[in-house]
């Protein structure tokens, strides 16, 4: 059961801390649309987060942080009370946005990623995580055909938009090989029945980024994965420096306020 | 003039005026600066509420703040919309808001220090909000009146989300409420004077009354708005700061101060506290986004197979 | 005794919040030699900032913030467990620090500003006070004229850098008036002789900033001041949105860990 | 041949070269090769630690890490300095830096995402610098070994004040326990790799032994430094993640693991986790600020009224 509590963490993580990124286009996207998609797009990530933490703290009360008050709920208790350490996300959901482009390329690495495992989850032996994941699935098949279709058009839109969703693919790539990098909670749960081992995900998830990338005329990128350091990347709880600022900004009232209630 | 005298005579029967329809030039005007400046601040209110989205301090506020700043962005659009069956259009009025040209509501050109800024925005400046646009329901030109409809469905719920979130703070800790009671403090004025100046000093108003354009005063409106919110104030346990403040029986309303009006016309001409702040992030955001909108009309036109489209088509297009 | 803390805390939040603002730069600086000059003037302004908050908890032990754990001492107490509306500096120091010349520009102005203070403030009745700001004078002289150096060589080098410097110094000036504008605090302890009134202190800058100009050929800025909410500003504890992110940034770590000793 | 003879005697009657002595060609080449990357390491090793100066949590910490990092560019200056006696040029060593054409000490190219980093940093990896370096005060080239000394004076300074936070941290909460012994976990192995590879995979080392550029095998560094830190760990209360580690009382040394060589390669061409990103970091901090560099250039142009100078002097000019 503790197995299954970190893997709803690092499923959740993955949710909480792109929405947390995506959120921070809200005002600032090139059109209003925008504004309102990506705005629906962070409360879906942001649903299946709380969904996910709150399961984890169901299954294994022993998750939840020692410096959580009490009255807080498990889901904010995660969300809020705890250190970088102990985050299981991929790094590539922490980095900061950068331009619309590079945005519309991790959204769109992410979604087809997501919308795979989740397609499998869907069959999880854990009939909460199924029940999440077959919700889920009908979301993050909007977020892929969003990026998608932003792809299209970035990719063969004007030459500037060309040049820059390269750019921004290329940003991205170095942070994929970690998503089907399998952690051995991952690995036994997968055993059990109850996960998706993400190895597995790698050329269903290729096939779909292939297609879009031919649409789009984009060629694929060819940078260099990002290394873990000494073994340990982003579901061990090592990330990339700006995690810790995302992590300021998101937990700092949160934290000030530990006997408030909201 | 028969024409004239047959679009009154629509108005004057509460009926409503559609796009098809004539209508006398000015009231066209008006109805287009109206709306712009209502959409715009619409687009300008994410601002000061979006402040908080990265830090909200529970999870389930932050869905609930992003939800809300989300629907004020699909507000902007509607109101764009119906700006647009008047002949606007709206990369045009984008430019006025972002060049200085057209105003917003003053209220978002005070900053957010505060999570409970957020409650009392809720609060406050929509229900102020709501008290403005009730009657817009019911105002004669029709593509208005129906985005005013949903509009307004939206802001009840906001509203009560925003007094609900304050309640709780209230019943939190001591610091919280303290934290109420000074976003209160900082808020009440600014939300009286979103009804306008006094009659007396307000012009416009009888013209755009005929019109069923507007259907109360300004000071109807705030004088209801007082009314309205003094027992809310009570509820909550915070002290709204007018000593002036008392219910007068035999008017049947509370007497209240007034705002400092030399303060309102700073700020309505742009010598506010955040006024330079609110545009210049939204210029930012737009002329960011100029190459993500001309990348969307250029494949748009590639699709269509039609060199000489406008990126009137592109918009629709990147609207996904 | 009260009043006296009040005091020492609006001149100690003024240098934490420029400190933290300037080390920013660490690391980032167009060169090496001024990595090292802007963490020297970050450090001294750090240093007063110290002496300041330390000196406010002796005066006025009620200013700690209920907040602060008993073993951090008042200059933590006050740095890190206060909220955004209890910090009473000026708000042109929170302001993001934008390119180098914008940086120069505020440097400048605030250098100029302090410096004035500060002189006058030597001759206070407060003994503590008084001694901060003798040692403080050499440090402000030396950020002063670092300042006007740069605003020389960014006036009167290029064409490019000489619109970046007039730019810049565009975006301080709003915050200038605010300086100037004594809080009834100051007033009446500079009526009984411990502070400085900042109203006094307007044309010694004045004079000193117009001969920067006048050697730099750069115009006198002219954009307008900008409004206290509502009679409310910095010195008040009503701030602009970027002090809360500078909050989340320097105080997340020390309110996530409140039994911490660092 | 005479020259080159005179050459090595004084190299091995320990006495300095000076910059206006004769040298051989490969002697000047190694030396700059050697010194710039040193070079390099302290500028980039701004970043690791600098990534904490913003959120430190006290005062005094804050002041102290901003102080550190503060000296690590000076250091960085000095070494150019240094080359720049040898005919290098900083701004051309800047470049091969941001392109990644040189190299510096692979050991910033780990994040930092705790605390407790910045303590292990200075106690393990300054520790380790030191035993690089503290030979390098005796080098052959003068100006080389002028700077070392300062420098490793400064960095000993450093070293304790590492680990006087470690300490202190070790004896607050547990929480805090808990961090310095996670950061020690993830800092020993790559602490050992800054020796360099054993010796029998190390090139150049006869060379730079025989010209007086190194004195010691990197061997014999390392196990100087295992004997040097096991006791301050006990000290500390921290446990070393190496299983194999243990006094040997026979040889008089610890005996001790070996770090994960593959991994130590895979870093040294680039492929570790903060790499791109450092490199990154410096490449936009020199671009951005050319125009600031260009513009102290002009200036000090001008004011020597000598059209003609070059971008030397203004640097100097620029480093008030």
């Amino acid at each position: 059961r503790a197995e299954l509590a970190a893997y709803c963490v690092m499923l959740g993580d993955d949710a909480l801390v792109f929405a947390q990124r995506l959120s921070e286009w809200c005002s600032n996207a090139p059109e209003l649309e925008e504004d309102v998609a990506l705005a629906n797009i962070a409360l879906d990530l942001l649903g299946q987060a709380r969904m996910l933490l709150t399961r984890a703290g169901e299954v294994d009360p022993t998750v939840r942080p020692a410096a959580a008050p009490e009255h807080v709920p498990d889901e904010d208790a995660l969300a809020y009370f705890r250190d970088e350490r102990a985050f299981r996300n991929v790094r590539m959901v922490e980095q900061e946005p950068g331009d619309f482009a590079e945005t519309v390329a991790r959204l769109l690495v992410f979604g087809c990623w997501r919308l795979a495992l989740f397609e499998r989850l869907a069959g999880s032996r854990d009939p909460v995580l199924s029940a999440i994941a077959a919700k889920g699935v009908k979301e993050l098949a909007y977020h892929r055909d969003h990026a998608a279709q932003w792809a299209l058009r970035l990719g063969d839109g004007t030459e500037f938009s060309r040049e820059r969703m390269r750019a921004g693919l290329d940003r991205v790539w170095p942070f994929v090989a970690e998503l089907f990098t399998p952690h051995p909670v991952e690995t036994r749960l997968a055993e059990a029945g109850v996960a998706v081992d993400p190895a597995e995900l790698r050329s269903t998830v290729d096939d779909v980024l292939d297609r879009v990338l031919v649409a789009a005329g984009l060629p694929r990128p060819e940078t260099p994965a990002l290394p873990a350091a000494a073994g340990l990347a982003g579901r061990h709880g090592v990330h990339t420096e700006p995690m810790g600022y995302l992590l300021a900004e998101m937990q700092h009232i949160a934290r000030s306020h530990p006997a408030a209630v909201w | 003039e028969e024409l004239e005298r047959r679009f009154q005579r629509t108005v004057d029967a509460e009926q409503r005026i559609e796009p098809r329809d004539w209508m006398p030039e000015a009231y066209r005007r008006t109805l287009v600066r109206q709306i712009a400046q209502h959409a715009h601040s619409e687009i300008i209110g994410m601002q000061p509420e979006g402040n908080w989205i990265t830090r909200a301090p529970s999870l389930r506020r932050k869905a609930i703040l992003l939800a809300k700043v989300q629907d004020e962005a699909g507000h902007g659009l509607y109101l764009y919309a119906a700006t647009e069956t008047l002949g606007a259009d709206r990369e045009d009025l984008t430019r006025r808001l972002v060049d200085g040209r057209q105003k917003y509501s003053s209220i978002f050109n005070y900053p957010t220090p505060t999570f409970a800024d957020v409650g009392v925005i809720g609060w406050l400046v929509d229900g102020a909000a709501i008290c403005n646009q009730v009657p817009l329901c019911r105002t004669s030109y029709g593509p208005y009146a129906r985005a005013m409809i949903r509009i307004c469905k939206e802001e009840s719920f906001h509203q009560r989300q925003g007094y609900e979130l304050l309640m709780t703070m209230m019943r939190g800790s001591a610091e919280q409420r303290a934290m109420v009671q000074d976003a209160v403090d900082r808020w009440w004025w600014p939300s009286l004077m979103m009804f306008g100046p006094p009659d007396d000093a307000s012009t416009n108003t009888e013209q755009s009354m005929r019109w069923r354009i507007k259907r109360h005063t300004n000071d109807e409106l705030r004088q209801k708005f007082v009314d309205m919110t003094v027992p809310q104030a009570e509820k909550l346990g915070v002290t709204l700061p007018d000593p002036q403040l008392r219910w007068n029986a035999e008017r049947g309303h509370h007497d209240f101060g007034q705002p400092d009006w030399d303060e309102f016309w700073r700020v309505v001409k742009g010598d506010g506290p955040c006024n330079a702040q609110r545009v210049a992030h939204r210029r930012r955001a737009h002329e960011d986004g100029a190459w993500v909108r001309e990348a969307a009309a250029a494949y748009a036109r590639k699709r269509a197979g039609d060199a000489g489209g406008t990126g009137r088509a592109a918009r629709t297009e990147g609207a996904a």
